[in-house]
């Protein structure tokens, strides 16, 4: 069963390349694992009105975050039966090019995987207390909109 | 009575800090009513979009405040 | 546009998790990519009538297979508006618990990469002319099928 | 006429081997009149389900097949 105490999800700063290979290495000793589906958001260098995008710091209510991914969790190992998901979400400051959220699905066959993988991104999205802030060159910023 | 007000994302453009704790005399009030005290001291709240959440809880305008409380204003997420 | 000439997808044996670990910090340059979306197939050790499956050899008739890869890179693009995508597939044996299948798509926005990856999969593992052969530690053997 | 015959699959299991290279006296003959032939020799293959691509395009079994073409027999893709 699920654990009763959130995980944390947070690390500060970009989630490193190396890091996502070694924990795709670690589930190799998992032999009923079949399928593996990672959605990696990644910084845009967007044109803004008042310049160009070099960096989204992060800022979050952590404990309204990490109670609210432990249900959006239950609700997703009740749905699909997947064999483990990981999630990681960058807090602070990452730059241009570089990885703020990795979401890690795996199962025996490729459907659930897949559905679950996709399903934990939306609703991070719309339902984790986690604000972007795009800081441009010239350090004008925007605050970052999701699209629905 | 006080309140320890917490603001995110594009309201921290507005306000003086992240974090505000509020006192007031008398009786309890509503989530409303703090939210007009508010707007008297910083008008530039008023135009922005935002739910509260009250000790981790969204609430309606018409929640009723308790000292001690946190009451989070936060406006429409965007992580990933 | 495209390149004219097909692509090679395969490699000889599993595709290792550091190799794809670089091949996402190789797409740090490209700022203008938003969202990544990967599907990997790892080896399952299924339980078979006559044992436990301890690694698939892949065979293919590669220029067929090349061929089609080209054809459905085409439409796929045609389809999204994808940055890249990249796709490796073993040949030969791949034991339990390693990677046999790697999709890789990256686009501006998350639905985009999503979607074309997922089709990606599916075609591959309905179009692609490659047969894998589940050995079992007792060296019986077993032709995989495919689920729809 | 001569073919080159290529196996995959399950149809190794019953094949000698995954190439063959196949000849007759006299006319061109149909896919099916190949299939035919090579069930004779080989019956084992008859229970199979496979599709059949002459130079890597797959046909039906009334096409024509002429001399050199590659006749790939191939039963259903398990790839990923």
């Amino acid at each position: 069963m699920l654990d009763k105490k959130p995980k944390n999800i947070f690390i500060q700063g970009a989630i490193s390349p190396q890091k996502i290979g070694e924990d795709i290495a670690h589930h190799q000793k998992k032999t009923q694992i079949g399928a593996h589906s990672i959605f990696m958001g990644q910084v845009r260098a967007d044109e803004l009105l008042n310049g160009v995008v070099e960096a989204i710091e992060y800022t979050t209510h952590e404990a309204m975050a990490l109670e609210q991914m432990h249900v959006i969790r239950e609700a997703i190992f009740a749905k699909y039966p997947l064999t483990c998901l990981h999630i990681t979400h960058s807090l602070g400051r990452v730059n241009v090019g570089e990885i703020c959220l990795f979401v890690f699905a795996s199962a025996v066959h490729r459907k659930e995987a897949i559905d679950a993988c996709e399903e934990v991104v939306e609703r991070i999205k719309k339902e984790l207390p986690i604000w972007g802030k795009e800081i441009c060159h010239n350090k004008t910023h925007q605050w970052k909109e999701n699209r629905a | 009575m006080q309140v320890r007000l917490l603001f995110f994302g594009n309201l921290t453009d507005v306000m003086p800090s992240t974090m505000l704790d509020w006192d007031w005399n008398g009786d309890g009030k509503t989530v409303n009513d703090l939210l007009n005290m508010l707007y008297s001291s910083y008008p530039k709240l008023k135009g922005k979009t935002f739910r509260v959440a009250v000790n981790q809880q969204f609430v309606a305008m018409e929640y009723g405040l308790t000292s001690g409380d946190e009451v989070a204003l936060m406006p429409p997420f965007s992580g990933g």
